[in-house]
Parts: C-alpha cells; structure tokens; sequence
C-alpha cells in the first residue's frame, strides 16, 4: 500500500513548472519574512512552512481553484500562495489589520479563510477540522456537484480520535475528500516515533481500506502527480484517498519555539541540503525550463513583492476597539 | 390548532422542514429506524438514506461532519443520542462551531442544530438523565434553547433550524408523550430569544424551564388554591438569555425562585440570579432562590435516590411557600 | 493478519471445560431471567449478553484472576460470572439494591465494579474506558508488574476516537493490554457496515500495527485459545493485541429496545442454531466430558440458584434516600 | 522563605512530588524537552523518559490513560499544553474522572492532577488565551484550583498531587514569569477549599483570583489612596467554593464586586453572585457587580481588540470606585 513515488526523469518545460517554482519562491519568502518581522519585535507571533514549499505548491496546483474546497494548516503558506492570497494579504494576517481577509486580525497569523477560494476557517485545535472536510465532501455528494475537499496536516494530528472519526466516516461513505499529511518528522519537540507505531503515516489508513501513498514530500513534481491522480480519484467518485508527503521544517516549530533544545543541528542541515526549492531550481535549470539569471531575477521580484506587502500591511489599520464584539451571530446586515 | 404530543411536534417540524429544504439532512445513531425515542420514525423511507444518515458510534464527528456539511449548502440537523454523550463532541461544539463566524469576521457561518434529547426521570441513571445545559449556554457563539411545550417544541426547532448560527436544542425525554398541546395547523416558528410568561401574579415570581416549568406551574396552582399568587415565566431560550423578561418579572414581585434539573453549582441558574442581583436588586424583597438538584455528579438510577435526588412539584410549592412568606 | 482459528477436534475432558460449560450456563441464566424481571415490571431496565457467552466466559477464563485487570462491558455477564460474581450480586444491581458491589445501586445494571477482582468502574460513553486499560497497563509495566489489563466493547466501540487514542498509545509504548471486541454485527440498530468500511474489527489493527485476529465467537475454546495465546504474549511483554470474535446477541439491545424492526427474524433463527451454548453441550457430550443427564442436572441447579438470587436480593434494601450525596469526595472516614 | 516566581513554585512542587513518589508520572505533549513554557525542564534527565512521559497529541487519550495509571498505584500529573485543548478530554474529565469515586460508590477514587497553563494577556488568541474554569467548576467530582502566587502555586500543586480526588490546576501563563513571591523552603501543602483574605477593608469587597487578583489588588492600593478601603478574597479553590469566605467577606461590607478573566455569562462570577444574593443578601447595600469580558468567543489576537477585551487594573478601579459611591 505504501510506496515511494519516484519524479519521471525528464522533466517537460511546461509553464506550470514555472509557475509552481515562482509560488514556491514567494510562499518561502514570506515565510522567512514573517520571522524575521517577528524577530525585529514587529509581529507578535510567526508560524511558517519553511521547507514545505514543495509538498505544499506540487499538491496545491492540482486542485481545482473555486471549485475544490481546501482546508490547509497554519504551515500551509505555500497552499495559500497558490489559492491567491496575496503576500500583502498575508502580511495583514501577521500584523493582525482590520482587513487581514483570514480574521480581520482576531486569528493568530496562518489560520487560513478565503472565502473566495473555498479555504474554510480553522481553530488552533489539531485535528478538529478532519471531519468539517468529510461533512464537506459529504454535502457535495448529497448535492451531486463534482468538487473534492482536501484537508492538510502535520503528522501529530494523526494521534487524534477526530483523524479516526474522519477517515472512517469518509472511507464508510467514500467520499472525495483527500487526506494530506505534510510529515515532517516533529510535533513540536516529539519525533514521530512518539505520535504513531507505524512507520509511516500512510499505513495508517490501512485500517479503513483508504488508499495511502507516501511520496518524497521536497520534491514538487512527484507530489504533484500524486495528488493530481488521487484527486481526479477522488472527483470520479473512487473514495478518499490519504497522501503522506515526507518533508521537513528547517525552521523552528513557531517564532515562540527553540528547536535547537531537540533537533541535533546536523540533523538540519542535512536537510537543508535538500530543500525542495533549491532542488527544484536545479532540475528546471538542467531540463533548460528555467534560465539561471530568470530564477535570481524572480528572487529579487519577490523580495521586493514581500517588501512592498510588508510595508502596505504595515500601514494598514488596526480593527476599531469596539469590532470585538461584532460577529458573535450574524448580524442584522445580513453576512452569509 | 391540533392537539399533539411534544414528541408528534418535534417529529412534525423535522418533517415540514425536511420537505422545506431539499438538502437537509439529518443524522445520527440509529434515526434511520426511526431512532431510540422513534423521533425520526418514518423519515427512511420518505426522504431516504442520504438525507437520514445513519453515522458511526462516534459523537465528535457527528458533530463535525455537520459543522462541514453547513459549509456546503446542506442543512444538517444532528442528533446526540443522548445529552449525556454531548462530551465527546465538546471541543467540535465549543471551540469549531461557536466561533466559525467569529473567528472568520463574519465571513462565514455554521448553521447546524443538535439536538438533545436530555433530562431525567426515567430511571436513566447517571448517563441517560443529564441536564447540561449550563456548559452550552456559557459559550458566546452557540444558542440554546429548551422548550416545554409542544407548541414551542415545534417552533423553536423550526427556528433552530433556519437560524443561520448553531443551535443547541434540548428536548426533555420525559415530556416526550407526557406533555401535550395544541398546535398551530400553518406554519410558524418561535423566535429564539424569547421568554414566554406563562402565569402572572403578584406574591412571587418562578423562572423555569422544559420539565421544570411543568412542576412549577402545577406547584403554582396549588399555591393559588392557598391565596399565594405567582408569576412564571418560562424561559425556553437558555443562550442569550432573555435578560428583560428576567428583569421584568423579578422586579414584578421582588421575590425569585429559579428551578433546574442540572446541579446547582454553576448551573444556569446562578447566571439568572446575578442578573437580578445586579440589575433588579433595589426591586428585591428577599433573597434569590434556587432549587436544584444537590452537586452530586448525575442522577443515581435507584428510584429512591432519583427521588431524593430530582425536584418534585412538592419540593418547589415548598420553596416557593417560604418564599412568599419571606 | 486475520485469521478464523479452527477448534481443536478432539476435546480433551477437563474440569476446564465443564467449569465453562456451567459459567455458561449461569450467565445465560442470568442473562434471561434479567429480561424477563424487567418485562414482569420488576426491573426498570436490563441489558444482556445472550448469545455472547463462549465469547466472554471463553476470553475470561484465560485470566489470572486478581492478578490481570478486566474492563467488561453491559453486554459481559459472562465475564463477570467468571469472576466469581454471583448470580445474588447481580440481582441487587438489577434491582438496585444498597448492597450492589457494582455501584450501590447507582448505576444502570451491568456497568460492573468489583476492586476485589481488579474490575474498575466504567461509565455508560462508549469508547471512554479504551484509554483506561492503556492507562492501567502502562502502570503495571512501569511498576515491573506482571499483569495484563484486558477491555471489553462492541465493534461500535471501535468508531471512537478514543479507540483510536488507545490504541495508539498502546502500541507506541507496548504495553500488556488486550483490546477484546465481540462483534456482533450491530450497534442497536445499526449494522457493521455503518460503522467501518472494512469486514473485520481485527483490520481496523493494522494502522497501529496491532497483531490481531478474528476468531468464532461462538466456539468457547476457540475464543479461549486465542486469548490464552495473547494473554501470555503480553505478559512476555510483547505488546498489546487485538481479539475480535463474531458473534450476535439473540435478544433486543436492552429492555427498551424492539429488535424486530431492524433484524430479520430469518437472521435470528439462523444463529439461535448456533448458540454458544447448545454447540458446546453437544460437544462436551459427544467428548464424553459431561454425561446428558449431568448438562440437565446443571440447567436445575443454575435456575434455583438464579431463583434464590432473585428472592434475595429483592428482598435485600435500597440505598438510604440521603445516601445520594455520598462519595462525590473522599469522605473522612478512609476510603481508597 | 526563599524568593521565586511563579513558574518556579510550579517546578519546584513537581521536582519535590517527583521524589517523594517513586511511581509518579508526569505526562503531556513536548514535556520531555521542558514543555513550551518550561515548567518541566530538566525532569526527563532526572526521572527518566517512563515518568516524564511524552504522548501523543491527543488529549483525550492524555487524561484517559491518566485516569487508568491512578487505579493502579501510580500517581500522574497530566499536563493539557494549554488550557483551551483541554475540550477534547472533556469527556475524561467530566465523565470519567469526575465519577469515578460516586459511580463505584466509594469502592475507588481517581487521583489525577490536569495541569492546565491557561488566561490571556500573551496575545495568544482565540485558542491560547481561554479560562474555561467555569465548566469544570461546574461538575461535581473535580476539584479546581488556580492559584495567583508562588506560594499558592506551589502548595495547591502539592495538595492536588496528595488529593485523593481528580484536581485541575489551573496555572496562570501570564503569571509565569511576572509574579515573583516568597516561598517557605520546608515542605508544605495549602489546602484545597479554603480561600485566603488579601486585604480588609470597610468600603467594598473584590472577588477574584489568578492574575485578576493581583489587577484587583493594584487597583485597591491605588483606591486607598483616595480614602476607599477594599477587602480582597483571593478564591484560590474554585470548586467546591469556600462558602464561608464569600459571605464573610460580602457580610463585611454588603458591596461586591466580581472579576474574572473568562466571560461574563455562565462564567463563575454567577454562581459566586447567587450565593451571595441567597445567603447574605441581609447585608447587601449594593447590587452585585460582575467584572468580566464580554460575551465572545475568547480573545482575539491583535492587540486593540485584546486590550479591549481583557479587564485591567484600570477597569477594575473604575468598577470599585462606582460601587463604593452607590
Ligand atoms: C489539540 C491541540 N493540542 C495541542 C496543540 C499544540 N500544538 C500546536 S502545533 C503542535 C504540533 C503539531 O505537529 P504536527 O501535527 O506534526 O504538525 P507540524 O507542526 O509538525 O507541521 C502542537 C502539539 C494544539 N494546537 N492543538
Ligand atoms: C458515546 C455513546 N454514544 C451512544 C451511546 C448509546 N449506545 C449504547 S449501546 C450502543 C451501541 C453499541 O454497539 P456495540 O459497541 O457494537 O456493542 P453491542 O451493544 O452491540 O454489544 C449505543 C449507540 C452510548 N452509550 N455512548
Ligand atoms: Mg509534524
Ligand atoms: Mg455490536
């Protein structure tokens, strides 16, 4: 049931490689940027994908945008990239402005809702949202319409009684829900060996006759042909499937974190040495896709996006004092 | 107007509002063979499996699902079997569907009823006999309502279920064929938020609920027999409260007795009177009283403990005698 | 993974074996009479194991009592009648009597306490008490102790998180724990299919990697050797294992409930032929173990002995009124 | 006497506990490496990885498997990382724990301690900032502490470790590093149920505890400089409450006002105001103020609307001032 996917080896200079190395270029900048803000005493808190651009831009691309319903986690930058959100738009989140499109500043930053894209608003609590996904999928069944939901998450929510919940009540039904584990080996300070008895995330969806696969989770396009499969799966109605993506963070766990207390360094830098957009840069340049001045030139492009967001969402404003007590319910002015 | 019992008026507006709605769904354990009480007793066969879902033994994604399903343009409608077995779908109640439209700035909803068949006196013991209403009506997000008549069962699920915000909807499993009543023949809905006044006089005021306004209204007539005039008022909605009817009926005779089934610490009947002690307090003529059941945890399914242990139509004319008397 | 373990042919006659075939008896004696106590309105509410008994007196037998925890479920007369509760004990729970070992009369009947033979008190969720046994056998393994901590639930058990959880946990930490299913095909009302997607409970172990195994739950020695074998495995400290063994309940849910509107009657006849108990008489006869006249002797004895049991206990106390205030704290007067 | 803050008095308790028991265990996420706030550190060096447990994230299975090692010899200390994941054990607690010694009918307790970091005023959120006190002070079975000094912190934490009954100790992550105190450096517990009197004085009483009691305190220094004279009752115990406390303190000046962190409905302010409107209401002069945030779903994390949610030394002023001038 489990198997390591392989990347076809010639790799077609399609415009999508472009694109999804471009995304995966902004989705790390801001990740890196939303540190440091937090480092310069300017974001009260930061919690970034660093290092699962791959895993999450190969997958991200494969979805159809305002059709499939997306439920990423607070990593899942790169997801959000993809869907559109804007770097600005983003940065608003971390400031905690009035018109940060997540929360309107009352959510920590990277608790994703985009309306627009069909991402739906998750709490902090892991796992939780498992089964809004299966209640989804469900609803689109009931209603004949041929969209998929995939829902994101790190291996440490796999311990959880609502990942069973989920998976069953998906598997039970077989809905088109796609499961995506982003394994990078850590909940927090907790090696993966402390969370499962398995070794990977994908055996467990043996006990629910789920489809799993586990791909090398740095490498775009691998991930990106197996979520692409698994979700025309899915859209054809053949049932859940669950896609484990081993990656990596090469950042701490969040800006309050100190993953030097448990993660030998060497251990970091040996996957650094493997960072999916280095790799990728590689095999677009080698496959000619990419020209090696282009890639340093998109580099500065989007720094300089990212400084413009920052400095815009910066200046933005703050939510009204008062604004804290508005949407408890709806409101007579008649939101959804 | 028909006659009905409280079980027929809930039956009744799940149906109306399955026939209303072409994507509600209702689900839970057992309701495809009409479900523990028979609540949902022939719904199968008229509106099919899809639409009256049979889910696994697990109340968390019971709760869940719902919470996704309301995202997609279905209107689901749960049911925990029991309100004992709420607790494991705490944290999907509490801390997802409460603050769905919070944390999203108004961006989106989450409108899901649960019901609750909830309350003892049926010998259900400590795990079919709960009241816990207190916890629901403590989280800002989540309305609860609890209705004691047939009319207001049938109305307030109606409105449970087009309102566009979770709805917690505790029906009491005793007054499922106890309780009878006349019901509209058209369409109507009870507004939830709503208290309803259900006797008025002027020596002491009773605030109650579900099974509790029964006991309290027959402990009222009783008292009327003796010269003691009583106003009660029924709550129905439990979160928000209706803070005016409160008031309003405290400061009608400056004498309060609430009445619950859930135990008194930290029930919501603390809630109702530091209402009156802070905003009616200079119409107060005695202390704020409460009758409950003791803090010990959930009723006991020996019938002399349950006795001892629920309060009687007896024990609240008692309360309510020395109260007037005060 | 799973696989349906035979019975040996030739069954020895052993004072094992006939002291089953008696608890069998008992329990199903008990089981009955329970039902008809509450259809004469002299109980408010049973809920039996008819048709369960080789699974819970064959499993029960393989324990060393005192020594390993046992976490039955309302279904486990059988169990408990292994552990030497009496048929009197029973009755005053029924009847919730002042002097029911269980609770005191203040549970519903069949949620079973008895310290003295390590059965802890169990709640009325489904699912909830999974964690306790991991709990248990994760003290006993830090203590050095060698015990083995055995659950008991229905295969509707199993759609919980907290089944999940506990397995789980079990398994990252190998712990001394049986997880024993008795599946018998419903939940109430609802069939297997409802609750999982894949045949067998025992399937459900493979995520946690879990040896497990399904046997004939009607087949008391079936079920006795199975669990021998893994009660010893788990005392070597080799990890916790998953038993399922089919079988079916031959009377309603509980007192409250109609089976006649969700099972076959068809279905029902079909496994009254397969009673646990007339399989096992006949082969205990056939075996020359039990003589005929000895298994109707037997019958005699179990009715007067449930008969006096019902005099007894109805005539026992109720709790005190006032008495329902007790023990929410430890109380000054020392108790555990 | 030896000076420490707050999170000190917490380890220190752990580390003594540790050592006088040889089976107990202490058990939550990342608590290996020291926990996300560092109350464990050094533990797993000292008492190995088999009592410095690790789990798995899963906090049903944390207090689940909790509740089993306590029937069988040892003796565990379960940490929910925050306060706010405490809902998916909610069942543990409530159901399980809380029970366990009156559904046995005293034949076995359940001595397990939930440590839960929790309050806000650290930007953390509508998920890293709740108080939930008041659904656990609401059941009947569990004990619930939560202390606002080193000292308190330190011996409520050994109290619960030696409780024959389910404690949640509830540990203030503002106060972590804030609050400073002396510490006796013998042994010592302070006992569950019993409040401690903070000041005395003639004007007004203030109830509050954890980091309000110390908001609360300020603000009495800053009124007795305008001649207002405060007594302040620190609750230190919120379940079961120490009664006798309450009333004196309301007897003793017939004005009170409440503060607490989590919001104003069904939160514990009410249940505190009823008894007072019952049982003291003779000597009340003023009605019963509750000081609270308001009615939403938890704190939001940008800072405006996090200032204006919290009640601070200033709000608190400004509700003592207007009840003293009643
Ligand atoms: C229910 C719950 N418990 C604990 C936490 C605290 N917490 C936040 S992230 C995290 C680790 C998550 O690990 P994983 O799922 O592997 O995702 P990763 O962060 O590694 O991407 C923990 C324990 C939480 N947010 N929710
Ligand atoms: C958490 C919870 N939800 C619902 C119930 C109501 N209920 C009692 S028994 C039961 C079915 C259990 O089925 P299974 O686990 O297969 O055991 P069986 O009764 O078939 O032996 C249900 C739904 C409950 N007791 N607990
Ligand atoms: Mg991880
Ligand atoms: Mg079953």
């Amino acid at each position: 049931m489990t198997r390591i996917h392989q990347p076809e080896s010639g790799i077609r200079a399609t415009d999508l490689h472009r694109r999804m190395y471009r995304d995966m270029l902004l989705a790390r900048e801001i990740n890196d940027r939303m540190l440091i803000l937090n480092r310069q005493g300017r974001a009260a808190f930061a919690v970034t994908g660093t290092g699962h651009e791959a895993a999450q831009v190969g997958s991200a691309h494969a979805l159809k945008r305002g059709v499939d319903w997306v439920l990423p986690y607070y990593r899942d930058t790169g997801v959000m990239v993809v869907l559109g959100m804007s770097a600005e738009q983003i940065m608003l989140s971390l400031f905690a402005k009035a018109d940060d499109p997540n929360s309107g500043g009352r959510q920590m930053p990277n608790h994703w809702s985009f309306p627009e894209q069909r991402v739906v608003t998750r709490s902090s609590v892991i796992g939780a949202n498992l089964p809004h996904a299966a209640g989804i999928a469900y609803a689109s069944k009931l209603r004949g319409l041929d969209e998929v939901a995939v829902v994101y998450f790190g291996e440490g929510a796999t311990a959880q009684g609502d990942f069973h919940e989920a998976l069953n009540f998906s598997a039970i039904h077989q809905l088109p829900v796609l499961f995506f584990c982003e394994n990078n080996g850590y909940a927090i300070s907790e090696t993966s060996e402390k969370q499962m008895s398995v070794r990977h995330v994908a055996e467990r969806a043996r006990g629910y006759d789920i489809p799993a696969s586990t791909v090398d989770g740095n490498d775009v396009l691998a991930v990106h042909q197996e979520m692409r499969w698994s979700v025309e799966e899915a859209r054809r109605g053949h049932g859940p499937k669950l896609i484990e993506a081993k990656t990596y963070r090469l950042v701490p766990h969040t800006s309050s974190d100190d993953d030097r207390r448990y993660r030998p360094r060497a251990e970091v830098e040996e996957w650094a040495r493997n960072d999916p957009i280095d790799r990728f840069r590689t095999r677009l340049i080698e496959a000619g896709t990419l020209a090696d001045e282009e890639g340093e030139q998109w580099a500065a492009e989007v720094r300089e996006e990212v400084d413009q967001a920052v400095d815009r969402a910066w200046a933005a404003a703050d939510p009204a004092a008062e604004s804290a007590l508005r949407h408890v319910f709806r409101e007579a002015d008649g939101s959804p | 107007m028909t006659e009905s019992t409280y079980i027929e008026a809930i039956h009744a507006a799940l149906e109306e509002e399955l026939e209303r709605f072409p994507t509600m769904v209702i689900l839970g354990e057992d309701i495809q063979e009409g479900g523990v009480f028979r609540v949902t007793d022939g719904f199968l066969d008229r509106f099919g499996p899809q639409r009256v879902l049979d889910t696994p033994l697990a109340e968390s994604s019971i709760a869940g699902v719902a919470i996704g399903m309301a995202q997609n343009g279905a209107v689901p409608v749960a049911e925990i079997q029991f309100a004992d077995f709420s607790f494991p779908a705490f944290n999907q109640l509490v801390s997802e569907a409460a603050r769905w439209r919070y944390r999203s700035n108004g961006a989106s909803g989450c409108p899901i009823v649960v019901r609750m068949p909830y309350g003892a006196g049926i010998q259900g013991a400590l795990y079919h006999s709960q009241s816990p209403e207190a916890f629901y009506a403590h989280v800002p997000g989540l309305k609860v309502v609890a209705p004691a008549t047939p009319h207001d069962a049938k109305g307030l699920l109606k409105a449970a279920i087009r309102d566009p915000d979770p709805v917690i909807y505790f029906e009491h499993k005793r007054a499922y064929r106890l309780i009878r009543g006349d019901v509209p023949d058209e369409d109507y809905v009870v507004p939830i938020g709503k208290a309803a006044l259900r006797r008025e006089g002027g020596d002491l005021t009773v605030i109650a609920w579900s099974m509790m306004l029964h006991e309290s209204l027959e402990a009222a007539s009783e008292l009327a027999a003796e010269g003691i005039e009583t106003t009660v008022l029924d709550l129905r909605t439990l979160a928000p409260l209706d803070r005016d009817a409160i008031l309003d009926a405290a400061r009608a005779t400056g004498k309060v007795l609430i009445v619950h089934e859930d135990n008194i610490s930290g029930g919501l009947g603390g809630e109702i009177a530091a209402l009156i002690a802070e905003h009616a307090f200079d119409y107060l003529d005695a202390p704020i009283r409460r009758l409950a059941t003791p803090d010990i945890p959930a009723m006991p399914f020996s019938k002399p403990l349950e006795d001892y242990w629920l309060p009687s139509k007896e024990r609240s004319a008692a309360a309510m005698r020395e109260l007037a008397a005060y």
